[in-house]
């Protein structure tokens, strides 16, 4: 490896949290213009190395070189004067700000003293073409465009800033499989001007389709380091993991009995229209559709939390008569958000808080509330979703995004409903956790209970649902049985050329 | 790829989001104008317009801190301090006014750096800091001045070319006021510096992230709010050739008047939002209502509460507005457009 | 299996860990107030003979009692990540004045009566807040201005007083000894403060509901993703305010012999200070009652021990300023160093 | 009710009603109209006017024995009386009166006069309630303002005020100083002004036809010795201030202070604070001072005598010290409740409602062409246990 060739190297890096040497001396090198994967399992410590690169922490030790050039990073401004730009896993924009200034943040355009407002509409304007989101109007603010839209939105911002190392951390975790597509290209696209990008993510697949080479991180400490061409994903598996997984998902014997869930007509208007559709006892019903095309809102609407304009719901042949989600759930109906972060666990709160949310009525007696009856389920929930904390009692923000995702699905699987919605089960989780997830998933449908999985991972679904809905544009266009069950059937459907 | 109407349509409801203090103000100036006796007349509207003054100095300040997410509830003291200082200064130290002026301003200037080192480096929440250092502060006057107040002791001028009207309905004080206003809503919405402080509000990380020292940033605007509330208060002072150290202590204060301005013209508690010139016509608005609701001869009870429910209505407005949108939020026309067909 | 074993093993070895070495901070985060108070007990007493004396202490208890039970229940309003309740001091000044101009009816309906129409107020605020999502500070000011105005404008600006309304019956007297009853010559206003912070401890610590509203003073929107009733559970908060706030206009209107719109003007702030003082952090979530009752004390001491040093009314505002903000960020460092908070 | 004013049947306020109607009427008695508008307002009755309390509203003012000014009252120590000098005197003094508009000598009947308070409390509100019977008995129009404590709401109401174009503004500034200032706005701009209630600082007697109000510094001259008679001239006193910014917090500290420094050596202050007008918060720090003091102390000195005379005696009946002597300002109903039953020692009179009929009574009087003082002062008395039966019901 020639000298002139390195990007950036990282030599015997650390970096510790309270509690925690998330990186434990690491040395990592990126080429000029390769693509360099870095994979792991949740908490790996991935995360941590890129935003200490990015100048996220003014605590680390050890050496930075760029351009071979010893460097201290210790603000995200020495980064970005280095060329260093990260799209960080958890959203990173400005909610009430225009789009345009979100992609534009610290370097807006200026003429004389002044902004120079038509060259921040038109940079941003040709930006947000590099992604793909033409046709939205860079004037207004971050909170009216959806999830998917500001995560392509956060991939423009750092394409904006011309970096020589682009960090992706999971940029594909709320991207439709053609946005994906972008992406790809306009990484391809990079490769071609000699820029090095580090890219992280939990989808094999992907990392063989886009990267040059892999670095793979286990408990903060880098385990290996390959040419793509080298490898294997059975053996990437295994030095992320520490041991090997052979089957990704077993076949499982449904036991399918009665219907259990009947939804019939169900409407919330601009949002999905005449949704029909039941689920049996011991089903798992997989929803597949692109992004935006309303299943999540589907699935809220049947919990009622969100409203619904027509339509009705029948649990077990009774009419769901609940008004609000707290109604639904004691009927036995749950819903897991997909929006881990502001949705789905109080963040400041406690694992074992975030754990036991859902619970709270069950472990009350009467209107007091009995911790001690929470102290079971809880080191079950741990134990069967192999959640790794500190402590019970830490903060759920410190831990890994893995980690946090196992706690959220932990929190309603501590319920026991009879259905469950689960809105992107698996999103940024790891290989083995998702194993886990999948495990604990099969269980819940062998128990007799019925879930419902809404997923944007083609393979997730195939894998782990007995029978496939289809979406699109808010409306049920059919839907696909075990057997025909396939990636490419699913992604045919879903774009509105398969059947329907 | 999904075909999306163009985001941020510009209907009526929007305009009225918008420019919803601009049609508050309006209205309340054509009723006023219309009913209230000896309203209309340009004595009657340069006195709001001076009344306005000493809160528009809070306002912005209030309004710049807000927009970085925090709150100053020490603008009053601070006001206060800028106004003994500035008389002071000039009466028992024999300062000139420029220095007298200078220094008040750089008083409240270094309370302001106060609030903002222990907001940022304290990492104690605004409300609390400002809290505490409003009392300081208000200690501090006290003791400056003894309990008492201060005057200039028949030294008239300045306070005089403060109070006369240089441009027909606008006084000199007037005129710094509004002239601080433009300097700010320009500074706030044209220059990266400025743009900066809705960043922070918007996503404190994200700021950061994007290399802006976002620590420095909220200091900033403590120490604008300080400075601004000293020279309000200093400015009042000197036109009214004397200076009081607990105004505000009773009633509806200029504190309260100041985040009442604030939050009706726009700006967003949370962060992110908002501006200076929409507080500036939220204070004339209130002012309007409290000079009208007196040339009706009516008691200061309606006047509480008529500024509790405009204050009320606002608010709600406010949350029923983030209610609706919430509601509609990803909203599919093309699929709407499906229901009214059928 | 192996590695499942590990980690479990990593759990509870962190645990303990946790526990040498974030013990002190544990406490200080929770209860950090009190070592504030112990300083500054060991101060009065090299300060004064007299101050380290039962009488001193059972004076400043006595103080602080009124703030007492009104922080009891303003906390609920804190603790659900609400900030604070500006409409306190109306909410007071209400309760009080109602029961006088109803006292001919009999001390109890009146009483009745005069805490009701508080809690009309916290209804009010709990509905608009919870299920319209207003901004907790700015309704809740916006109701003082309202009900101000209001009650200005009924009672014409005046004040009117227990006995002259009750035409001197012995109501009105029962009134005003509300506040001057003693039980072990201690005020009963002291049994209730300790009684309903004892009480609301209980409810934030050991009940479904505490729990709950703990859940939505950390996160709102999850609070309502987790099936939680958020606006019901806030409605509740708002009622027990006002509940508390109308209790403490009772005894603050007893105490002064007079209904006025005034009574309970400035208790907004005390009340936060103490709240604040006391290890509840305004966002939400954090905090017990205990902790409350220690910020009511620090005051309480805190001005004692000023009066008692000497220090002018000046002086003693500045002293108190800055000491409230030591005591704060001594809570909220240590919750961070515990990696417990991360504002 | 305490607060309706008791005008008899045949009260002259009805009288004073009836002559302004008649005076435009076209049927007047010839001899009516004969009479000018001046003859009619001087014929008026207004002796009989009483306040709620069935004390005569419109008094004999009292008259001050004014000394000599020292040459530098700030030199003095505070102890002395005289470096109180221009507080206490302010008004009295060779001030040149400036552009002071002459009386129109034609009568107060009819006449507009605008009274700006300082804000919103109950002795404010018996304070106008006195000022509006008193110009209905004289036969003016009055509109009362209140600014609630806001100097700059204040000034605006002047500001209105000047603009509705009355015969006359009464103005309780909200501060000494800056009234300076206001009052000198409203001399500009040629309304004539009389300041009331709150003694403005000299300077602004310049710029007023006069000043009407208590004589708190007199009062508490007076007060003090009634307590240093009680206490046999020695012991240690404590203050309860008034809020600070305005001229009762030095008058009513200050007054008694230097008073006892002056005539009782053996007075000694043990200390002075300002808890504000909260019961409670006035009952820890008294609760403290007893703590504290012991036996030291001998009496204490409130600014008022309703929420401050609260806290204190509960304080001190508490701590079982009853024999600790307390002296107000009054006279609100708690304080004269207190003074009844023994627990308060003395008083002042202040009646509110005078308080607020005095500068009408000053405002007819120039209207009529009378001679003006440049200052009426309320009668000056001290209620004791053994008068107070005269005093109530209270006002406020
Ligand atoms: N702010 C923090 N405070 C304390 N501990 C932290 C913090 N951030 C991360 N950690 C810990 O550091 C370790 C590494 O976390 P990191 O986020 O880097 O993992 P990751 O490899 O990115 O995982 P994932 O794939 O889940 O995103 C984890 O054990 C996590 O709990
Ligand atoms: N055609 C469209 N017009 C307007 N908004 C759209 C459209 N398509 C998608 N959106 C936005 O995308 C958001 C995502 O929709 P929804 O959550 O129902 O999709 P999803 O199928 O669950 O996809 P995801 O995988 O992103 O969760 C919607 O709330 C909406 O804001
Ligand atoms: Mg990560
Ligand atoms: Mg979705």
């Amino acid at each position: 490896m020639g000298e002139a060739m390195v990007a950036l190297q990282m030599k015997q890096v650390s970096k510790r949290f309270p509690g925690t040497l998330a990186v434990d001396h690491v040395d990592f090198a990126v080429k000029k213009g390769e693509v360099h994967a870095l994979i792991g399992e949740n908490g790996a410590g991935k995360s941590t190395l890129m935003k200490t690169l990015a100048g996220s922490y003014n605590d680390y030790t050890g050496k930075i070189f760029i351009n071979s050039q010893e460097v201290t990073l210790h603000t995200p401004l020495q980064a970005k004067q280095q060329g260093i730009e990260m799209i960080y896993q958890e959203m990173s924009l400005a909610q009430p700000i225009s789009i345009a200034e979100n992609i534009l943040v610290g370097r807006l355009p200026r003429k004389g003293l002044f902004l120079d407002n038509k060259k921040i509409i038109s940079q941003s304007k040709k930006l947000l073409e590099r992604v793909g989101l033409s046709h939205i109007d860079p004037k207004i603010p971050i909170s009216e465009i959806s999830q998917h839209e500001a995560q392509l939105v956060e991939i423009a911002k750092a394409l904006g800033n011309d970096p020589h190392i682009l960090v992706m951390d999971e940029p594909t975790s709320a991207l439709s499989r053609e946005e994906v597509n972008t992406l790809f290209s306009i990484i391809n696209n990079l490769k071609q001007q000699g820029i090095s990008i580090v890219y992280i993510s939990h989808h094999l697949p992907e990392i063989f389709e886009v990267a040059d080479s892999v670095t793979v991180m286990r408990d903060g400490k880098i385990v290996g380091n390959h040419q793509i061409c080298d490898v294997t994903s059975e053996k990437l598996v295994e030095q992320m993991v520490g041991r090997s997984i052979n089957e990704f998902y077993s076949k499982r014997d449904a036991n399918i009995g009665e219907v259990m869930l009947s939804v019939k007509d169900l409407s919330r208007y601009g949002f999905f229209h005449n949704v029909s559709f039941d689920v049996h006892e011991g089903e798992i019903v997989g929803i597949c559709g692109l992004a935006g095309s309303g299943r999540s809102e589907l699935a809220r609407s049947i919990v009622s939390a969100d409203p619904t304009d027509d339509g009705e719901i029948y649990l077990e042949g009774k009419r769901v008569k609940g008004k609000n989600m707290n109604a639904v759930m004691r009927e036995g109906i749950a819903y897991m958000t997909e929006n881990r972060k502001t949705e789905g666990l109080a963040l400041r709160m406690s694992v074992e808080e975030n754990l036991l949310a859902a619970m709270i009525p069950e472990l009350s007696v009467g209107l007091i509330y009995s911790r001690k009856r929470g102290k079971k389920p809880m080191g079950d929930l741990i134990e069967k979703l192999n959640i790794s904390a500190p402590s019970t009692n830490s903060m759920v923000s410190n831990l890994s995004g893995g980690n946090q995702q196992k706690v959220l699905l932990a929190k309603w699987l501590a319920i026991k409903p009879r259905v469950l919605i689960l809105d992107e089960p698996t999103r940024g989780v790891d290989i083995g956790a998702k194993m886990h997830i999948h495990h604990v998933i099969e269980d819940l449908a062998n128990n007799g209970h019925a879930v419902i999985v809404i997923s944007s991972d083609l393979p997730e679904l195939v894998g782990l649902s007995d029978r496939s809905m289809i979406m699109r544009n808010g409306h049920f266009i059919g839907e696909i049985g075990k057997d025909e069950l396939s990636e490419d059937t699913l992604l045919l459907a879903a774009n509105g050329e398969g059947r329907s | 790829m999904r075909k999306v109407k163009e985001k941020g349509s510009k209907g009526i409801s929007y305009f009225v989001d918008k420019y919803r203090i601009f049609i508050l103000f309006a209205i309340l100036l054509i009723i006023s104008i219309a009913f209230a006796p000896n309203f209309f007349n340009a004595f009657n509207l340069t006195s709001i317009m001076k009344g306005a003054s000493l809160y528009i100095f809070l306002a912005i300040g209030m309004t710049i801190v807000m927009i970085c997410g925090q709150l100053d509830l020490s603008v009053q003291s601070v006001m206060n301090l800028g106004a003994v200082l500035v008389i002071g200064l000039r009466t028992w130290s024999g300062f000139g006014w420029i220095w007298s002026i200078l220094i008040a301003i750089a008083a409240g200037a270094a309370m302001g750096l106060i609030n903002g080192l222990i907001v940022t480096k304290g990492k104690i929440h605004s409300f609390i800091t400002t809290l505490g250092t409003m009392t300081i502060t208000s200690g501090l006057v006290f003791l400056y001045t003894h309990g008492g107040s201060i005057s200039t002791e028949g030294d008239f001028a300045l306070g005089d070319l403060m109070d006369q009207t240089l441009i027909p309905l606008f006084t000199l004080r007037v005129i710094i006021t509004v002239v601080a206003v433009l300097v700010f809503s320009l500074i706030l919405n044209r220059t990266r510096f400025g743009r900066a402080f809705y960043m922070v509000g918007g996503n404190k990380d994200t700021a950061w992230l994007a290399g802006i020292n976002t620590n420095r940033k909220i200091t900033t605007a403590f120490i604008i709010s300080g400075s601004m509330a000293a020279l309000g208060g200093a400015l009042f002072a000197i036109s009214q050739n004397s200076a009081v150290p607990n105004m505000g202590t009773k009633g509806i204060s200029p504190l309260m008047v100041a985040i009442a301005a604030t939050i009706i013209g726009g700006t967003s508690m949370a962060g992110g939002k908002g501006g200076v010139f929409k507080s500036f016509v939220a204070v004339l608005t209130i002012m309007i209502i409290f000079n009208a609701l007196t040339c009706f001869g009516t008691g200061y009870e309606v006047q509480v509460f008529a500024n509790g429910l405009v204050l009320a209505a606002v608010v709600l407005y406010e949350a029923l507005a983030i209610y609706r949108a919430d509601k509609i939020k990803g909203i599919r026309t093309e699929l709407l457009k499906e229901v009214q067909n059928k | 299996m192996n590695k499942k074993i590990e980690k479990q093993g990593s759990v509870s070895q962190n645990i303990a860990h946790e526990k040498q070495s974030g013990k002190i901070l544990d406490i200080t985060s929770r209860f950090g107030v009190y070592g504030i108070l112990i300083v500054l007990i060991i101060a009065g007493i090299f300060i004064n003979s007299n101050f380290f004396s039962l009488n001193n202490f059972k004076n400043v208890i006595q103080a602080g009692a009124f703030l007492g039970i009104l922080c009891a229940g303003m906390a609920f309003i804190t603790y659900s990540g609400h900030f604070a309740d500006m409409s306190a001091p109306i909410t007071m000044a209400l309760s009080g004045i109602v029961t006088i101009s109803c006292i001919s009816f009999g001390i109890v309906p009146a009483l009745l009566i005069g805490i009701g129409a508080g809690v009309l107020v916290g209804v009010i605020n709990g509905i608009v807040i919870g299920k319209f999502k207003a901004n907790p500070i700015i309704w809740t000011l916006a109701m003082n201005f309202v009900v101000s105005g209001i009650i200005r404008w009924v009672y014409s600006n005046k004040q009117i007083y227990p006995d002259v309304e009750s035409g001197g019956s012995i109501a009105g007297e029962m009134f005003t000894n509300i506040s001057r009853t003693y039980l072990w010559g201690i005020p009963i206003s002291v049994f209730i403060m300790i009684g309903l912070l004892l009480i609301g401890q209980f409810v934030l610590s050991k009940t479904r509901y505490g729990k709950q509203l703990k859940i939505i003073g950390s996160n709102i929107d999850t609070a309502k993703l987790t099936g939680i009733n958020v606006s019901r559970n806030i409605l509740i908060a708002y009622i027990i305010a006002s509940f508390a706030a109308a209790l403490a206009g009772i005894f603050v209107t007893s105490f002064g012999k007079v209904g006025a719109y005034y009574n309970g003007e400035g208790y907004d702030f005390r009340a936060v200070t103490a709240i604040v003082i006391g290890g509840m952090t305004l966002s939400g979530g954090r905090g017990n009652m205990i902790g409350v009752l220690g910020g009511v004390l620090t005051i309480g001491i805190l001005s004692n021990l000023m009066t008692f040093i000497g220090i002018g009314t000046f002086e003693q505002q500045i002293v108190t300023g800055a000491i409230f903000i030591l005591i704060v960020w001594i809570n909220s460092n240590s919750l961070r160093k515990l990696g417990r908070d991360d504002a | 009710n305490t607060t309706t004013p008791a005008v008899e049947a045949d009260a002259p306020a009805d009288d004073a009603g009836d002559a302004a109607d008649d005076a435009t009427a076209d049927d007047a008695t010839a001899e009516e109209a004969e009479m000018s508008n001046l003859d009619k307002s001087l014929a008026l009755n207004i002796d009989s006017v009483v306040g709620s309390d069935g004390q005569p509203l419109l008094l004999d003012l009292e008259k001050k024995d004014v000394p000599e000014r020292p040459a530098d009252p700030d030199a003095l120590p505070e102890e002395d009386p005289l470096h109180w000098y221009d507080m206490e005197y302010a008004g009295w003094g060779a001030m040149d009166k400036e552009n002071i508009p002459a009386s129109p000598a034609d009568g107060s009947i009819g006449k507009k006069v605008i009274v700006i308070i300082n804000g919103d409390h109950p002795y404010l509100t018996a304070y106008s309630n006195g000022a509006t019977i008193a110009a209905e008995a004289y036969g003016m129009d009055i509109q009362i303002m209140s600014p609630n404590w806001d100097l700059n709401v204040q000034n605006q109401q002047v500001d209105q005020a000047i603009n509705a174009k009355p015969d006359m503004i009464i103005l309780i500034p909200l501060d000494a100083k800056a009234a300076v200032t206001q009052f000198r706005r409203i001399n500009d701009a040629g309304v004539p002004c009389i300041a009331s209630n709150m003694l403005p600082e000299a300077e602004a007697m310049k710029y007023v036809i006069g000043w009407a109000g208590p004589d708190d510094w007199g009062q508490f001259r007076m007060l003090a010795d009634v307590l240093a008679e009680e206490i046999g001239g020695k012991g240690g006193v404590a203050y309860v201030q008034h809020a600070p910014g305005g001229s009762p917090y030095f008058a009513r500290c200050w007054g008694p202070l230097s008073q006892f420094a002056a005539n009782y050596p053996d007075i000694v202050t043990l200390d002075k604070q300002a808890p504000g007008f909260e019961a409670d918060k006035t009952k820890q720090l008294v609760s403290d001072w007893i703590t504290k003091f012991g036996d030291e102390l001998t009496a204490i000195v409130a600014a008022d005598d309703s929420a401050q005379a609260i806290g204190i005696i509960e304080a001190l009946k508490e701590a079982g010290r009853e024999d600790v002597k307390v002296i107000a300002a009054g006279n609100s109903k708690i304080g004269m409740d207190y003074i009844a039953s023994g627990e308060l020692l003395a008083i002042s009179y202040q009646s509110a409602e005078a308080d607020g009929a005095t500068p009408i009574k000053m405002a007819a009087d120039w209207f009529n062409g009378l001679d003006v003082d440049p200052v009426y002062y309320l009668p000056k008395h001290v209620i004791t246990q053994a008068d107070v039966a005269d005093f109530l019901p209270a006002q406020w």
